[in-house]
């Protein structure tokens, strides 16, 4: 029982990381209809803030050390970054540990702006070219994205830390009833699902009780009517595009301390965000989100001794079987509508 | 007995009744025009005709074979053919080309694998569809690309690929919607040239009135998912139940 | 960015004298010459084939300026490095049997196919005498078979699989790295001392050839120590997210997590496992540990903190204190400005010593630089005492147990010796089960004729 | 002249194709030895051997894509199935191509035949995501689980406790099409030019010509008019009375018979099958040189299969010391800035150019390099220019998403 638990538990956050990024994927998709290879890349930078941040908080300058030598047998330089010279060890400190967090809020404004060159830059160009010609254009741009990241950060994973206050974890067993140690949980994967719950019920709610949202999403389902209308849709879109790649941007420093960023990252994301779009149904923003948890919570139960001595490696394939069965059973995914990306 | 028999259809889509219990019999050879207002449930009927949707009751029968059930492809090859609203044809390819593929499709029917064959050699092919064009007075646009055609030229076109299998049953839905007047008598005068040159049973949605009584022999009123009356196109003009139907448009 | 300086006005000299023509048409097939890329100028061509994309790039560029830093010592630039102190004194700093060492390099991209093609595009376009580097097993199996067919010598970079020097060795294929066996064994008794003889341990292990080979090893050397395998649950290669393998460990009855992965994998493994609290937990009334079997530079510093007092083995390590590492660590030091990692000093140790069998067997032949290598015995190249044994072309030699460092003082040193197991602890038999049996053979040299 | 059941200017054109073919080891060997453009040179055997195979494989894809327009994103899995029957054969028989190439061909296309069964009763991006799981199911599942068929990631090989049944006395022991040893070469020396003329890329380029013949048969042929109807408007083609699915599926299967020659073909050029040739981003790639040549196009995924191998080859291996040898007559900091400049874009690097290339190819010139040569073609002449490529030409499709 507790080990269902815990693996309902990391199918929720796997989850709600396939659900932020499809979401965003499928905002694009839906309002513009431009299927955006670049998508993972976007997840990817947002990562790269985080490291960028935390970088610039661990900004330093050297004192020679006369006490101690580095490897060559020369003094060693010891490192004080300049936020702790600024704020004091205890204020800057802080500082230093909260770079993930900090770097959510410097984020969002990077991702807007990011979002918005992409769309006036490139994607503005794309809306009446075949769909082939969009995934080719956004593959591009997703290559050389994450090229410029992997020269200028390397090739390597790297460690970024969530703040102290999160590190280990969280006895969840023993609020509802087990042993202690049964069901423990990381303190940032439980902060990760909130903050996934968060953003998605905040876009939820900006799409349903804005003027703004409802617009959008009447440009959604027709948008040549509401074009008609007078309403500057194109313009809208656009700010739409800012939000999904802001979405995808934030999802990926929050999940840097779950998963140590590295410039592939977007490219192995975006097949399996792809997979969980079109099972949601394609143009369908309840139907990412509810794939997204789906597929999360299958494969966590793949995963389990269990069910891999029963079929081994059942957990290699599981997402794509059940994106088989869906799509063969339910024609247009969980909950997508007819006729959309059909030719 | 007529070539298309439709009895009892009903047909539900959610809450709204489109089609409710329609009977209806198209002769053969005959020119039979459905009309109704906007909602009338004529689209919904002529697609239970041609296997895309499939109504809750009721049966159509075509030369005394059930359609229901059957897929478009097959429905087709049954001698039945259909010239949409807005022309549907192949718009990367030739004037030519278009006709050809239906050529094959007669000849060949719904598959053939027929990969090593070279099109520019099926001489009788290419002399079938020749003579669909002349048919149609598109001779000298054979090497066009179609998607550059007018739509006038694009209907005529899609016309010529239905007669090029010979169907006995043309079904026309709207064949002149959205045409310049001009445009529209030409279209008349090429149904009519079409009806008078080969044995040949047409059913025809229209919203335009003149091409209806230009054309028609018989006509069916459909208003609200159920036929009004059925009659010649003079005792329809001045029926109380039609003008009632139209109410508030132009007849 | 490493630009290398010296190498540029030498370049366009021998560049210049090679192109010496034949004034004309001479028709000849590859039969006529006496071996596969005879050198017949006066320079010779080594070919660098390592990942330059993909994830393991980083280590593969370590192992690129090992290799030119080599290839300047071979031909008497630089400090000489590890020159000054390899036991054999073949080499004189004037190249390799009085031809210049030119060399060209390749992109793996860490996938066979890719290895492969850039091997034979090297092999065929640039005609290259020998293949060094690389820097996973698949590749370098594939590399070294490659070159057995085609009559050239593979000097393989890192490959830990048993496989690369077990059922898969090749008469031209030679492995200085240490492999999955050796890990085991050198970590047995290291284990046994800290962790005690009644442990429970739960493997995760990467699923492919690589993964089963160490975990097999390991399982083997820790239940030789008295410990029990709860499980092995194998994880598909990049998986990122390994919650759901990690979280059934601690209620498994489990009190050690073995993690038999490497690269990206590891850190997220380790990292993840450190944040679901297994390292603070405690487990049949001990203190819960991990262990990485195997460990690189790169994985440390990807994995920051959270290898603290995590044990795991090294082939090499730059905080040794013998004269060869200081020699190599001295001169790559002040040439990149930082400590080389395990597998450039694998890369850099290999390309010497192919030049120095090379010059000692008076031939650029591969059939006669394979006497030379099998056998050999050396020192001075920063593992002690090293044999390159004629049976499996695995050299033999000391292997490092690490530990994660408790206090790092800067990023290169987070990783410290806890014990450098002697050479006579982790040698098998030839024909150990582990690495094919009696079948396994090394098959005939291929000289390309 | 008319050959073949071809016509006049289709002749024409398949004899260019051959002779392009055929002088390959000449043509790409345009620089001396020993000149610093010499890294240019891409007319040694691998490279050449994988523009043929690559070739074949693109000109299958062409015609399920290029005519149908259904995007698989799976069919680097028949490449794969196609690979490992032959190097199967090689273990179980001998090391002549004989036997595994024609059942690499069946095997793919029996594959092809369940995937697209399955996949082809969606369309658009459904149908992509479909093969797009098929074959990442293969690809995880050849990687691990299967090891025990694949060999996993080392790559299927060929063990010397192989049985080899057929293995004669003095049979080569290494792939040969009858003793004809793919491997051997022989050498030209020309001045200052070498020329490399290999066994293998001529069994390769022979074949590729072949099914170059082959899917120009197709698409003159009425089952290729029907497969480009397909594309352009399927409604019309069923109430045409044309059963759609059947062509599409004949399409996939030949497309997948394509690639698994393709596949099989690599392995009897290198006795060796990796699980990696059937990842996604081989499948991607196979796409991105359809594209990139032109879709639908004849010659267009050749020249797209051709350019993007060449990058990955050729480019990859430009580093430092090649270029300090062509900047070595500039002054230091120039030099070194130029250097530094480079880093972005070879060496390591390449992927960026290739990204670049692909997003500046399709922004601006949809019909990818065939529309570049029809461009550059215009401008020689003045009266309009005969197509040199006599595949129809790639009409930008409507926005489909409505």
């Amino acid at each position: 029982m507790d080990a269902i638990i815990l693996q309902i538990l990391n199918g929720l956050d796997k989850g709600s990381a396939y659900a932020l990024i499809a979401l965003g994927l499928t905002l694009i998709f839906g309002t513009l209809g431009v299927v955006n290879f670049a998508h993972g890349a976007l997840f990817m930078i947002g990562a790269f803030v985080a490291v960028t941040v935390q970088r610039l908080l661990g900004l330093s300058f050297e004192q020679i050390d006369p006490d101690k030598t580095d490897f060559l047998g020369n003094p060693l330089k010891v490192k004080m970054t300049y936020v702790e010279s600024w704020f004091g060890p205890e204020v800057g400190g802080t500082i230093v540990d909260w770079s993930v967090p900090v770097a959510v809020i410097i984020a969002i404004p990077i991702m807007l702006l990011v979002g918005y060159v992409m769309e006036r830059g490139l994607i503005k160009h794309f809306y009446k070219r075949p769909h082939a010609d969009q995934i080719l254009v956004t593959f591009g741009l997703a290559i050389v994205l994450q090229e410029l990241i992997k020269y200028f950060y390397g090739a390597n994973p790297i460690q970024t830390p969530a703040p102290s206050v999160f590190k280990g974890s969280f006895d969840f067993g023993v609020l509802v009833g087990f042993d202690p140690n049964a069901i423990i949980y990381p303190y940032w994967r439980l902060v990760y699902f909130a903050f996934a719950a968060v953003v998605l019920g905040g876009v939820f709610a900006f799409l349903r009780y804005t003027t703004f949202g409802m617009v959008v999403r009447a440009g959604m389902a027709d948008r040549e009517t509401v074009g008609l209308l007078g309403i500057n849709i194109d313009k809208r879109f656009t700010i739409m595009f800012g939000l999904a790649a802001a979405v995808a941007g934030i999802a990926g420093v929050m999940y840097t301390p779950i998963l140590s960023p590295n410039y592939h990252m977007g490219m192995d994301f975006l097949v399996l965000s792809f997979v969980v779009v079109v099972v949601g149904g394609m143009g369908s923003l309840p139907g990412a989100v509810a794939a997204g948890f789906l597929l999360g919570i299958l494969q966590s139960f793949a995963s389990m001794n269990e069910i891999k001595s029963l079929i081994p490696g059942i957990d290699q394939v599981i997402i794509y079987l059940v994106a088989i069965i869906i799509l063969l059973t339910r024609p247009r995914g969980l909950l997508g509508r007819a006729g959309v990306m059909e030719d | 007995m007529g070539i298309l028999e439709v009895k009892g259809v009903n047909k539900r889509f959610g809450g709204l009744q489109a089609l409710s219990n329609v009977n209806l019999s198209v002769a053969e050879n005959s020119l039979h025009a459905i009309i109704g207002p906007n909602g009338a449930g004529k689209s919904t009927l002529l697609n239970c005709f041609v296997g895309k949707l499939i109504p809750d009751t009721g049966s159509v029968m075509f030369n005394g074979e059930s359609l229901l059930g059957r897929k478009p492809h097959e429905i087709n090859q049954m001698g039945i053919s259909r010239v949409f609203q807005t022309p549907e044809i192949f718009t990367d390819l030739t004037v030519m080309e278009n006709v050809m593929i239906s050529c094959f499709a007669h000849r060949d029917g719904a598959f053939r694998l027929h990969p090593f064959e070279t099109v520019a050699h099926e001489t009788d092919i290419i002399e079938q569809a020749e003579k669909m064009l002349l048919d149609v007075n598109m001779a000298d646009k054979r090497n066009m690309h179609s998607a550059s055609l007018s739509r006038g030229d694009k209907r005529r076109l899609e016309m010529a690929m239905c007669l090029a299998q010979e169907p006995r049953l043309l079904l026309l839905d709207e064949p002149t919607a959205g045409m310049a007047r001009a445009d529209t008598n030409n279209t008349i005068d090429l149904l009519k040239e079409i009806k008078e040159k080969r044995d040949i049973t047409m059913a025809i949605i229209e919203h335009d009135m003149h091409v209806v009584f230009s054309l028609a022999e018989r006509i069916t009123v459909l208003a609200q998912g159920t036929p009004l009356v059925e009659d010649t196109p003079e005792n329809i003009k001045g029926h109380p139940k039609v003008k009632e139907a139209y109410l508030g448009e132009t007849v | 960015m490493s630009t290398s300086n010296f190498t540029r006005r030498g370049l366009m000299k021998t560049g210049a004298a090679t192109g010496a023509g034949l004034a004309l048409p001479t028709i000849f097939t590859s039969a006529a010459s006496a071996f596969t890329n005879e050198p017949t100028g006066d320079t010779v061509t080594f070919g660098f084939n390592v990942p330059q994309t993909g994830p393991y790039a980083e280590e593969g560029l370590d192992e690129l300026r090992a290799q030119e830093l080599a290839v300047e010592h071979i031909n008497g630039m630089g400090d000489g490095g590890m020159l000054n102190t390899f036991s054999s004194k073949a080499l004189d700093g004037t190249g390799i049997l009085g031809k210049k060492v030119d060399f060209v390099t390749g992109d793996t991209q860490t996938k066979t196919d890719a290895a492969r093609a850039s091997a034979r595009s090297m092999i065929e376009k640039d005609g290259v005498i020998m293949i060094n580097g690389g820097s996973s097993s698949g590749p370098a199996v594939a590399v070294q078979a490659l070159c057995q067919e085609a009559g050239i010598i593979s000097m393989a970079g890192l490959t830990h699989s048993n496989d690369t020097t077990g059922k898969d060795r090749k008469r031209n294929g030679f492995r200085h790295f240490f492999n999955a066996y050796m890990s085991g064994a050198a970590l047995g008794p290291v284990l046994k001392e800290v962790y005690g003889t009644d442990r429970r341990a739960y493997h995760l292990t990467a699923d492919y050839t690589w993964g089963w080979t160490q975990q097999e090893s390991i399982q083997a050397s820790t239940e030789a120590i008295g410990w029990e395998t709860v499980n092995n649950v194998l994880t598909p290669v990049g998986a990122g997210d390994f919650s759901s393998y990690i979280t059934p460990v601690l209620n498994s009855g489990a009190d050690v997590l073995i993690l038999n992965h490497y690269g990206g994998d590891m850190v997220n493994s380790l990292t993840q496992a450190v944040q679901f609290g297994l390292r603070d937990a405690e487990a049949n009334g001990k203190n819960f540990e991990v262990i990485v079997p195997l460990y690189s530079e790169l994985m440390a510093a990807g994995a920051g903190e959270n290898i603290q007092g995590v044990y795991g083995s090294m082939n090499w390590n730059w905080q040794l204190q013998d004269e060869g590492t200081k020699a190599f660590v001295k001169s790559f030091g002040e040439k990149y400005g930082f400590p080389p990692s395990g597998s450039a000093h694998t890369c850099y140790v290999q390309t010497l010593l192919y030049a120095d069998a090379v010059a000692r067997a008076g031939s650029f032949n591969p059939c006669a630089v394979v006497e030379a290598l099998e056998d050999f015995e050396f020192d001075g190249m920063g593992n002690g005492p090293t044999l390159y044994r004629a049976e499996d072309h695995q050299c033999f030699k000391d292997v490092l147990v690490m530990k994660g460092a408790e206090n790092p003082t800067s990023e290169y040193d987070n990783l410290e010796i806890v014990e450098i197991t002697p050479v006579e602890q982790v040698t098998y038999a030839p024909d150990h089960p582990m690495f094919g049996g009696a079948e396994a053979s090394l098959g005939e040299c291929n000289d390309g004729t | 002249m008319k050959l073949l059941g071809l016509s006049a200017k289709d002749t024409r054109f398949l004899l260019i194709v051959i002779f392009l073919t055929l002088a390959t080891p000449v043509l790409l060997q345009p620089f001396p030895e020993n000149s610093g453009l010499a890294t240019f040179n891409a007319g040694y055997p691998d490279l050449m051997q994988r523009f043929a195979i690559f070739g074949i494989f693109a000109i299958g894809f062409n015609i399920l894509f290029g005519l149908t327009g259904y995007l698989s994103f799976g069919h680097a899995a028949f490449l794969g199935v196609g690979s490992y029957t032959v190097v199967w054969m090689y273990k179980l028989l001998d090391y002549n191509v004989v036997w595994g190439l024609p059942l690499a061909v069946v095997t793919s296309g029996v594959f092809a035949l369940l995937i697209g069964f399955v996949s082809l009763r969606r369309s658009g991006i459904y149908f992509s995501i479909l093969t797009l799981a098929f074959a990442q199911m293969s690809y995880n599942l050849a990687y691990s689980v299967l090891t025990p068929i694949t060999n996993g990631e080392t790559g299927l090989q060929v063990y010397r406790s192989d049985a080899q049944v057929l293995l004669g006395a003095n049979e080569p022991t290494s792939p040969h099409f009858f003793g004809l040893v793919m491997s051997k070469s022989t050498k030209l020396n020309l001045g200052d030019w070498q020329f490399t003329f290999n066994n293998g890329y001529y069994f390769t380029a022979i074949i590729a010509i072949i099914v170059f013949y082959i899917s120009l048969r197709i698409f003159r042929s009425p089952f290729g008019l029907m497969l480009r109807a397909i594309k352009t408007n399927q409604t019309r083609l069923n109430y045409t009375g044309i059963n759609t699915r059947p062509y599409a599926l004949a399409a996939f299967v030949i497309s997948g018979m394509y690639a698994g020659l393709a596949g099989g073909l690599m392995a009897a050029m290198d006795p060796l099958a990796g699980a990696e040739r059937m990842q996604w981003t081989a499948s991607g790639e196979v796409v991105l040189m359809v594209i990139l040549g032109g879709a639908g196009t004849l010659m267009g995924p050749i020249l797209g299969a051709g350019f993007i191998k060449y990058f990955e080859n050729i480019f990859s291996k430009i580093n430092d010391q090649i270029l300090q040898g062509w900047f070595a007559w500039m002054p230091d900091w120039l030099s070194g800035l130029l250097i530094e400049i480079s880093h972005f874009f070879v060496g390591k690097s390449w992927h960026l150019t290739l990204g670049l290339l692909f997003m500046l190819v399709v922004i601006f010139l949809p019909g990818g390099l065939v529309e570049a040569g029809q461009r550059i073609a215009r401008l020689f002449k003045k009266k309009p220019p005969e197509d040199k490529d006599p595949g129809h030409h790639p009409q930008p499709a409507p926005h489909v998403a409505e």
